[in-house]
């Protein structure tokens, strides 16, 4: 590419187009450049496992990230119609310290909106993989204990806890924001005694989740989602 | 020294107060905009819990020196900011390190904060940050000139440069305060507190919709906490700073929550019934009347 | 092919191929940068992404990307039988559902040849309009919400879940209706229902009233809505633009009016327009069409038939077969001409049921166009602007 | 940009002043709508395990499993639930046949264990199951269809008159919605002592594919013409649609399937007879059980001779059934079709009389017999035998032998059955006034009560409680019949009331014939005596093993006189498994 | 019912604009492929045609056809008109409707995706568009199974066992061989 031509101050259209189909090719894949091993960076870099804290200290930091629990504010599937009301006016979640935030690395709960197609499985991954641990998984209505109603579909997958961990499950399709409530009540329990231990389980069963992910996710490239 | 000493003893005092004020008044405030929403909201003690998870975070991921850096930088420029302001008149726990020039460095933390954020979030690699940045530091820029004009316009109103002789000139009754004796400087500075406080419709930098959420996308964990802590310190700094500039500071403490809490309360107000402005058009808004008022507020001084 | 491309290097915008009309832009040049909005991020509506590439806060070049909703219920359709696809269909389009429930029963009575009791067309009417009530006022919320005014979303969504109490009191479901059944509807109205519907429609109608107030007299969603995304009448065929988002640009079109459907030809209504074009006038059409649906509502509750069955037999489902034949059923659902294309080939299971959704053109090509040289912050607003739901694009 | 644009948004605050929307405790104030589709229950008494639920759901969210025990009519699974796939559209409540299941009004279901969310609505302890809010199929709405298409028949103006068959039988349109009707649960399968693929030839109905419904037919039924008019129909009474309202027509489809095949077209449709084999099988009694024998074995090649005493081929079918039933063409075709497979007819052999038992025993390979209950029970009373006193089976025998039975103007029958129902329809045709005398209450009849009430609908009287006590001379008529009330007196729980005659209590009737049909009795003088004693089990069965053999070598039995059901269906079940039985007996059996 | 349906779908293509039969309003109409651009080119330009409602594909594998139908519509008369071509389904390939409607890329990049149309010149017809790193064969066309593919590709949860209610009725009302066959 010449330098000149940098911003096309006078170029043909067929030339551009050739400059940017190349370009296109180069940047399309943010994992383009690295190395042939690196490729699957985003996706096999093994988290390190983290201890929790003993005796007294661990009850109260389980108190406190029960009392204040993030949602990823990630509609994976039919599951965040029914978030909606739930963060607004009529059942209201913030009083239960429940709050929604727009990113990854600053939410702990990660709701699974019902079913999950291939293609948002793989941002679910990356997303559950870019939050901060401890972080918990909340399936949402019976596609994610078994396949629900898209039981046969070739998009959809089964069961989500093939490909990261669930704390808590909710049946319905669609629950009632009440059952979801009920969920979160059910997750907080569950953290003040300590039973939600998804992220290192995540990284003891590290392999056996890849390989489930890897079973159906080829091409672990996602320019929307690589940082 | 030993009076150093007190002096250091004091002003911890002072920013242990202010800094759970400033998370109550947070939780408050949250609660006043959840009833105008038809909702009744989180506990008042909410950020203090969320301070603490972050802080109970086991893991934290870190994108290189500046990044960890830019949370410490935006909490120096909270700390900085609220030490040189004298948040209790006449009191000897609550005068911080008020001395003559010190509006200066205030003006100066208050960006410094800012630019340390930018730097780290610049860092994250997530594209997101830039673009909140770059609108953060656009509307800052232009959120400071009628600040600065209004600041102007009082400095050469009370001949000082010093918070405290300001507030103490303000003494002596109501119509003693900026707000009556220059009421264009206070008009202006007052907009300008809301794009100071990031409120609507001013809060683009922060949005969760338009970019979530701007600077502080990749900061999570104890980052995250740091960046919090900061802006309950930062908040309750620029409350008592603009009731000092304006409302004729405080005496005591039960004045200075009235006043704060009246103060935050207008941003919450206008927070509230607006969505919010593109950078470019809170830039312009900036710009236009605000430093218009300014000017004319320091223009009325010279004269 | 062989043109050349005039650019003024003084210009922040990138040259503009003559032929597809869109951006011609060296990525590499350090002046543009891609940001990815979505699948995670709270401005999207639903779960989509948009590639967009930016210079400074501008954007030039914006591609959709769809796919993370998609089940294939076209597939899935393909081997249930007909009562089986019941259950699926509302499913498409998760936040207005009712209407695929209608175009399929309707799709279905047509091939088979069943014509349903008068009580059950009114009940269908009356299905859709608290749908196109409840659709509406989630998006008000959704686009108050996409210029970062909450307020308003906290109030309207609320609203919306009322409406829905009364759709669960009707049906059972509260976002799953599964009401219109082909047939017919499934079940009458539960006693004393028409004073909880009134009721709750002036709850709704007062809440609009302050709706109005705040946000279509609010300076700031003025500035940010009014010249944001216009469409002009001039684009609204070539990009099959159909429903609000035409009539905002002062084309007086509406399905319920032009090929009027179940019992639209009794009740007395005119199409909403406005002539801008941008989002504010959108917003208008659609606050405006939230009132006519409690209107509508209120026609119907006052001459609607109280007697009568509201289901007609029809053959053991198990094992029904439809004749072979094709057509095509569409209604007008608030996003603009929703519609079902099926085609029975004499089996037991349909042979291809095709959905045509609003947002398929909507959010795609429309959204591809309009977004260019729109501010990235505007991006959510002008999307919601178009009312888009991802799922009934991919199915 | 006006000053109401700046001013006009403060007015949110309003909202401050007024209550909050929020619920404060959503999940104990919020329970969900009486009709809401929540958690399942199930009415596990009511239920019958039919599986339809099943059938119609299309997540496959339901399962089958054991719960209760396996009855007729009940096949003991229950639906199990998994909430994995469940979309709670509740299509299986709405076609649940039973209306056995519903849903309940509660929602809450959360656990952090995947494996859980599957239950049996009504076993598993849950907290909704005896909810009495939830979604309940509306008043109005059904997705099944509880009536029956109604079979075209006789008036009784005509049908009282003649012999012409009564059931016209359904033209196409009419079977095809009444096997439109069928849900394919296959609960009657078990039930049919034939076990004939119901489900499976009423979907060749519905297919309009005769020429495959024939086929299934006659894998378990040889004589679907003569079955598809007088069956028992024991399937209709289990079948899950009468739960709805009337049970599936499955006789008359089955005779629809027949009557629209002609005997010419059989030989093409059906499985031709393997080679012979070159053993030989003696049938004694040309019955349905007979029939059905000679039939399978013929098809797995075995030469086949059929002895009779009658001078036709039918046994019951053709002597105890009156025409207005089952016209004599119908037990034809079917008997026809069998004979032109090569099986051997040798009707008026009278075994004992007119050929030797151990000559048959003898010559042949195997020996199946069916020969039926041809001994009527006497009344054991005063007067039964004066002339005027005549058995219902003899009164039936003759109307088909041609002749006609001299009865006089008024007949009284005493018994329940069938038989006695016959009888008296029989005698109605030929112009007498008919009472029917019964002992116990008309709903312990043993007959049909299709059979009943269509007796009654042309005009036999039926007195119930009635014992006849003695028969005597009449003055203007021919007899005169005393009898007594009865009242139906308990021995106890469990057991079946008996009745005893109200002392004192005495009526008479005065009429020119009396008929008893009060059941039959094998008779088995034919057999040698050291065999016959061999072959008599305590209760005066003949007794078989599954595959019906006796206890004698060589020697089958089947039909009324090895089976207490006693109808047409099962001796063609017991024909049906002596030919496999003789056939592994013979070492020809090959899986 | 069904005949008047018939008559629509072998109406014949006229010159003049269809008539409106009723308040349906819907007609179909057989295009052979090679003047199908043509012929809906003349729909929108000349009989008022200007609304595409959408674009899609039949699979009739039986027939080795794919049926395309694009469905215009005209708002002044308030008619739909399905106009439908045929295509073999080995190798299918399609003129592309892009310049007249630019949508219309959008389906022949669905249908180029779901059932392997190809759809040469339209923009970003190569593209993935709803699917992402799909290999097998397209999903929409009716030999793909999509069950199989599931239960090959996906975990359903095992521990599922359910029974069909006669075999089951047999197996213990009458589990005799004798009375089996």
């Amino acid at each position: 590419m010449k330098e000149s031509n940098m911003d096309g101050l006078q170029t043909t259209a067929t030339e551009t187009e050739q400059q940017l189909e190349d370009m296109a090719k180069e940047m399309r894949l943010a994992n383009d450049g690295l190395l042939e091993q690196d490729k699957g960076y985003f996706c096999d870099v093994r988290p390190h496992r983290v201890e929790p804290y003993k005796g007294i200290m661990e009850s109260f930091a389980n108190w406190a990230r029960s009392q204040s629990l993030w949602i990823l504010g990630f509609g994976t599937g039919c599951g965040a119609i029914e978030l909606r009301p739930l963060m607004t006016s009529r059942f209201d979640m913030y009083r239960y310290g429940i709050q929604a935030r727009p990113t990854p690395r600053q939410s702990c709960v990660f709701i699974i909106g019902g079913y999950a197609s291939v293609k948002t499985l793989k941002r679910i991954v990356r997303s559950y993989e870019q939050m901060q641990g401890p972080k918990f998984v909340l399936g949402l209505g019976s596609c994610t204990v078994n396949g629900g109603m898209y039981w046969d579909s070739y998009n959809t997958i089964n069961r989500i806890d093939q490909y990261i961990p669930v704390d808590v499950y909710i049946a319905g399709c669609m629950p009632r924001p009440e059952a979801l409530l009920g969920g979160f009540i059910k997750l907080k329990q569950m953290i003040r005694e300590g039973k939600c231990e998804g992220m290192n389980k995540y990284i003891d069963d590290f392999d056996w989740y890849k390989a489930n992910q890897k079973q159906i996710i080829h091409d672990w490239n996602m320019p929307d989602y690589n940082w | 020294m030993n009076e150093i000493m007190t002096k250091a003893w004091y002003t911890l005092i002072s920013l242990f107060v202010i800094t759970n004020y400033g998370l109550l008044l947070g939780g408050t405030m949250a609660r006043v905009r959840a009833k105008v929403q038809g909702r009744i909201g989180q506990p008042v003690w909410q950020p203090y819990i969320d301070i603490l998870k972050n802080n109970f975070k086991r893991t934290g991921i870190y994108h290189g020196v500046m990044f960890y850096l830019g949370p410490v930088f935006r909490l120096a420029g909270g700390l900085g900011t609220y030490l040189f302001i004298p948040a209790v008149y006449g009191s000897l726990v609550f005068s911080n390190f008020s001395f003559s020039g010190d509006l200066l460095l205030v003006m100066y933390f208050i960006f410094f904060g800012q630019l340390g954020m930018a730097l780290g979030a610049g860092q994250s690699g997530h594209p997101y940050s830039p673009l909140g940045v770059s609108r953060g530091l656009a509307q800052m820029t232009a959120f400071e000139v009628p600040f600065a004009l209004s600041v102007i316009a009082i400095a050469s109103q009370y001949q000082t440069l010093s918070i405290t002789e300001i507030v103490a000139a303000q003494q002596g009754g109501i119509l003693n305060w900026v707000a009556f004796t220059n009421p264009l400087a206070m008009v202006a500075g007052m907009i300008s507190f809301l794009g100071m406080s990031m409120g609507n419709p001013f809060s683009v930098v922060i949005a969760p919709q338009e970019i979530p959420i701007g600077p502080p996308t990749e900061m999570q964990s104890s980052f995250l906490g740091m960046l919090q802590t900061n802006r309950a310190i930062f908040n309750g700094a620029k409350l008592v700073l603009f009731m000092n500039l304006y409302f004729g500071g405080a005496t005591n403490i039960g004045v200075m929550v009235i006043k704060t809490f009246l103060i935050y309360l207008y941003t919450v107000i206008v927070d509230a019934s607006f969505p919010r402005f593109r950078t470019d058009q809170s830039i312009r808004f900036f710009l236009g009347i605000p430093a218009l008022i300014g000017i004319a507020a320091v223009v009325l001084q010279m004269l | 092919m062989v043109e050349t491309v005039k650019y003024d290097p003084r210009s922040k915008f990138p040259p503009v191929d003559a032929n597809s009309g869109k951006s011609v832009y060296n990525l590499l040049s350090g002046k543009y940068m891609k940001v990815w909005q979505g699948p995670q991020h709270p401005g999207i509506t639903g779960n989509m992404s948009l590639e967009l590439t930016v210079c400074g806060d501008e954007i030039i070049d914006c591609k959709t990307h769809v796919g993370y909703l998609h089940r294939g219920f076209e597939k899935l359709m393909e081997r249930r039988r007909y009562i089986q696809c019941f259950p699926l269909v509302c499913r498409i389009c998760v936040p207005e559902p009712d209407f695929n429930e209608y175009l399929f029963a309707e799709g279905t009575e047509e091939l088979a040849g069943i014509e349903i009791p008068e009580k059950a067309r009114w009940y269908r009417a009356l299905t859709l309009e608290m749908a196109r009530l409840a659709s509406f006022l989630m998006w008000i919320g959704g686009q108050a919400a996409a210029f970062g005014m909450g307020t308003i979303g906290q109030w309207t969504v609320t609203m919306r879940d009322y409406v829905l109490d009364l759709f669960e009191e009707l049906s059972g479901g509260r976002i799953y209706h599964m009401y219109i059944i082909p047939g017919g509807v499934r079940a009458d109205l539960p006693a004393g229902f028409a004073l909880r519907v009134e009721q709750t429609l002036a709850q709704i109608w007062k809440v609009l009233d302050d709706v109005e107030l705040a946000l279509m007299y609010n300076a700031v969603f003025k500035k940010r809505a009014m010249g944001l995304g216009v469409i002009t009448p001039s684009i609204v065929d070539e990009y099959g633009i159909t429903g609000p988002n035409a009539r905002g640009s002062g084309i007086q079109r509406d399905i319920r009016k032009d090929n009027p459907y179940l019992v639209y030809d009794q009740l007395e209504f005119s199409i909403v327009t406005e002539t801008g074009g941008d989002a504010y006038a959108r917003t208008w059409v659609r606050l405006r069409e939230t009132r006519q649906s409690i209107d509508l509502i209120r026609q119907m509750l006052e001459i609607m038939p109280t007697s009568g069955p509201f289901f007609q037999k029809l053959p053991n489902v198990l094992h029904w077969k439809i004749p072979g034949g094709q057509t095509y059923k569409k209604a007008e659902c608030t996003r603009g001409e929703y519609g079902f294309f099926m085609v029975s080939d004499g089996t037991e299971l349909p042979r291809r049921i095709y959905v045509r959704g609003p947002s398929y053109t909507h959010a795609v090509t429309l959204m591809e166009k309009l977004a260019v040289n729109v501010n990235i912050a505007d991006t959510a607003g002008l999307m919601v602007s178009l009312h888009t739901y991802p799922p009934e694009i991919e199915r | 940009m006006s000053l109401k644009d700046i001013i006009a948004p403060f007015s949110v605050w309003k909202r401050v002043f007024e209550k909050p929307y929020t619920n404060k405790k959503p999940i104990d104030t919020r329970p969900g709508a009486p009709r809401y589709r929540g958690f399942h229950v199930n009415d596990l008494d009511t239920c019958i395990g039919c599986g339809t639920c099943e059938e119609i759901c299309q997540n496959v969210a339901i399962d089958m499993v054991p719960v209760r025990e396996t009855r007729h009519g009940d096949s003991g699974l229950r639906p199990k639930m998994d909430y994995g796939r469940c979309c709670w559209c509740a299509l299986c409540v709405d076609i649940c046949p039973s209306g056995s299941l519903g849903m309940s009004n509660e929602y809450l279901w959360v656990d952090g264990d995947p494996e859980v969310f599957r239950f049996i609505p009504g076993h598993d302890e849950k907290s909704w199951n005896d909810s009495e809010l939830g979604y309940r199929r509306a008043e109005g709405y059904d997705l099944l269809e509880g009536s029956r298409v109604p079979m075209p028949m006789l008036s009784v103006e005509e049908s009282q008159k003649s012999f012409v068959e009564m059931v016209q039988g359904y033209s196409k349109e009419q079977a095809k919605a009444e096997a439109d009707r069928c849900i394919a649960c296959g609960i009657c399968v078990a039930t049919c002592p034939a076990h004939m693929q119901v489900p499976e030839y009423i979907k060749a109905i519905r297919d309009d594919d005769m020429v495959e419904g024939l086929r299934i037919v006659y894998q378990a039924n040889p004589l679907p013409a003569s079955c598809g008019r007088v069956c028992s129909h024991a399937c209709e009474y289990v079948c899950a649609m009468k739960h709805k309202g009337e049970a599936i027509s499955i006789r008359w489809l089955k005779r629809y399937i027949v009557d629209q095949i002609y005997l010419g077209e059989y030989s093409k449709i059906l499985h031709e007879c393997e080679p012979d084999n070159g053993k030989k099988v003696a049938i004694i009694g040309s019955g349905p059980g007979g029939l059905s024998a000679a039939y399978y074995l013929r098809l797995l090649g075995y030469a086949v001779t059929i002895y009779d005493a009658n001078e036709k081929a039918g046994g019951m079918l053709r002597y105890g059934i009156p025409e207005y039933r089952l016209p004599y063409d119908q037990v034809e075709k079917d008997i026809e079709f069998i004979a032109s497979l090569g099986v051997e007819f040798r009707q008026n052999a009278r075994i004992g009389v007119d050929v030797d038992f151990l000559d048959i025993y003898g010559h042949n390979d195997a020996v199946f017999f069916s020969t039926g209950l041809s001994d009527p029970f006497g009344l054991d009373i005063a007067g039964e035998d004066l002339p005027g006193v005549v058995s219902g089976l003899d009164l039936l025998a003759d109307v088909t032998h041609g002749k006609t039975p001299d009865i006089g103007s008024s007949v009284v029958v005493v018994g329940g059955g069938n038989v006695a129902m016959d009888a008296a329809r029989t005698s109605r045709r030929y112009g007498a006034e008919v009472t029917i005398l019964y002992r116990r209450r008309e709903a312990d009849m043993p007959a049909d009560s299709e059979e009943i009430h269509e007796a009654r609908g042309e005009g036999c009287e039926i007195v119930v409680q009635a014992i006849p006590l003695r028969i005597e001379k009449g003055t203007d008529t021919r007899l005169m019949l005393y009898w007594g009330k009865a009242e139906m007196v308990s021995d106890g729980p469990g057991k079946r009331p008996r009745p005893v005659l109200i002392e004192g209590s005495e009526e008479v009737i005065a009429c020119d014939t009396v008929i008893p049909a009060i059941g039959q009795a094998a008779d088995l003088t034919f057999l040698p005596q050291d065999i016959a004693s061999r072959l008599v089990g305590k209760r005066g069965y003949v007794e078989v093993d599954e595959f019906h053999r006796t206890p004698v070598a060589k020697i089958y039995a089947g039909g009324d006189i090895a089976n207490p059901k006693r109808d047409a269906i099962s001796a063609i079940a017991n024909g049906h498994s002596a030919a496999k039985g003789i056939d592994i007996y013979l070492g020809n059996f090959q899986d | 019912m069904a005949t008047e349906r018939q008559e629509r779908t072998i109406q014949e293509v006229k010159d003049s604009d269809p008539v409106c039969d009723g308040q349906a309003g819907l007609k179909f109409v057989h295009v052979g492929a090679d003047q199908a651009v043509a012929y809906i080119t003349r729909l929108r330009d000349v009989q008022g045609y200007t609304h595409l409602v959408f674009f899609t594909a039949i699979d009739y594998i039986e027939d080795s056809i794919f049926r395309l139908t694009y469905m215009v519509h005209n708002y002044a008369s308030r008619q739909d008109l399905g106009v439908q071509v045929d295509i073999p389904r080995q190798g299918a390939t399609m003129e592309s409707i892009h310049h007249l409607w630019p949508h219309a890329a959008t389906y022949q990049r669905e249908l180029k995706e779901m059932f392997g149309i190809d759809f040469p010149g339209s923009p970003g017809v190569d593209d993935s568009f709803i699917l992402e790193g799909w290999t097998g064969i397209p999903p929409m066309r009716r030999e793909f199974d999509t069950k199989l593919y599931s239960e090959q590709t996906y975990f359903p949860r095992p521990g599922r066992v359910t029974h069909d209610t006669a075999a089951y009725m047999k197996e213990k009302l009458y589990p005799s061989e004798a009375e089996t066959w």
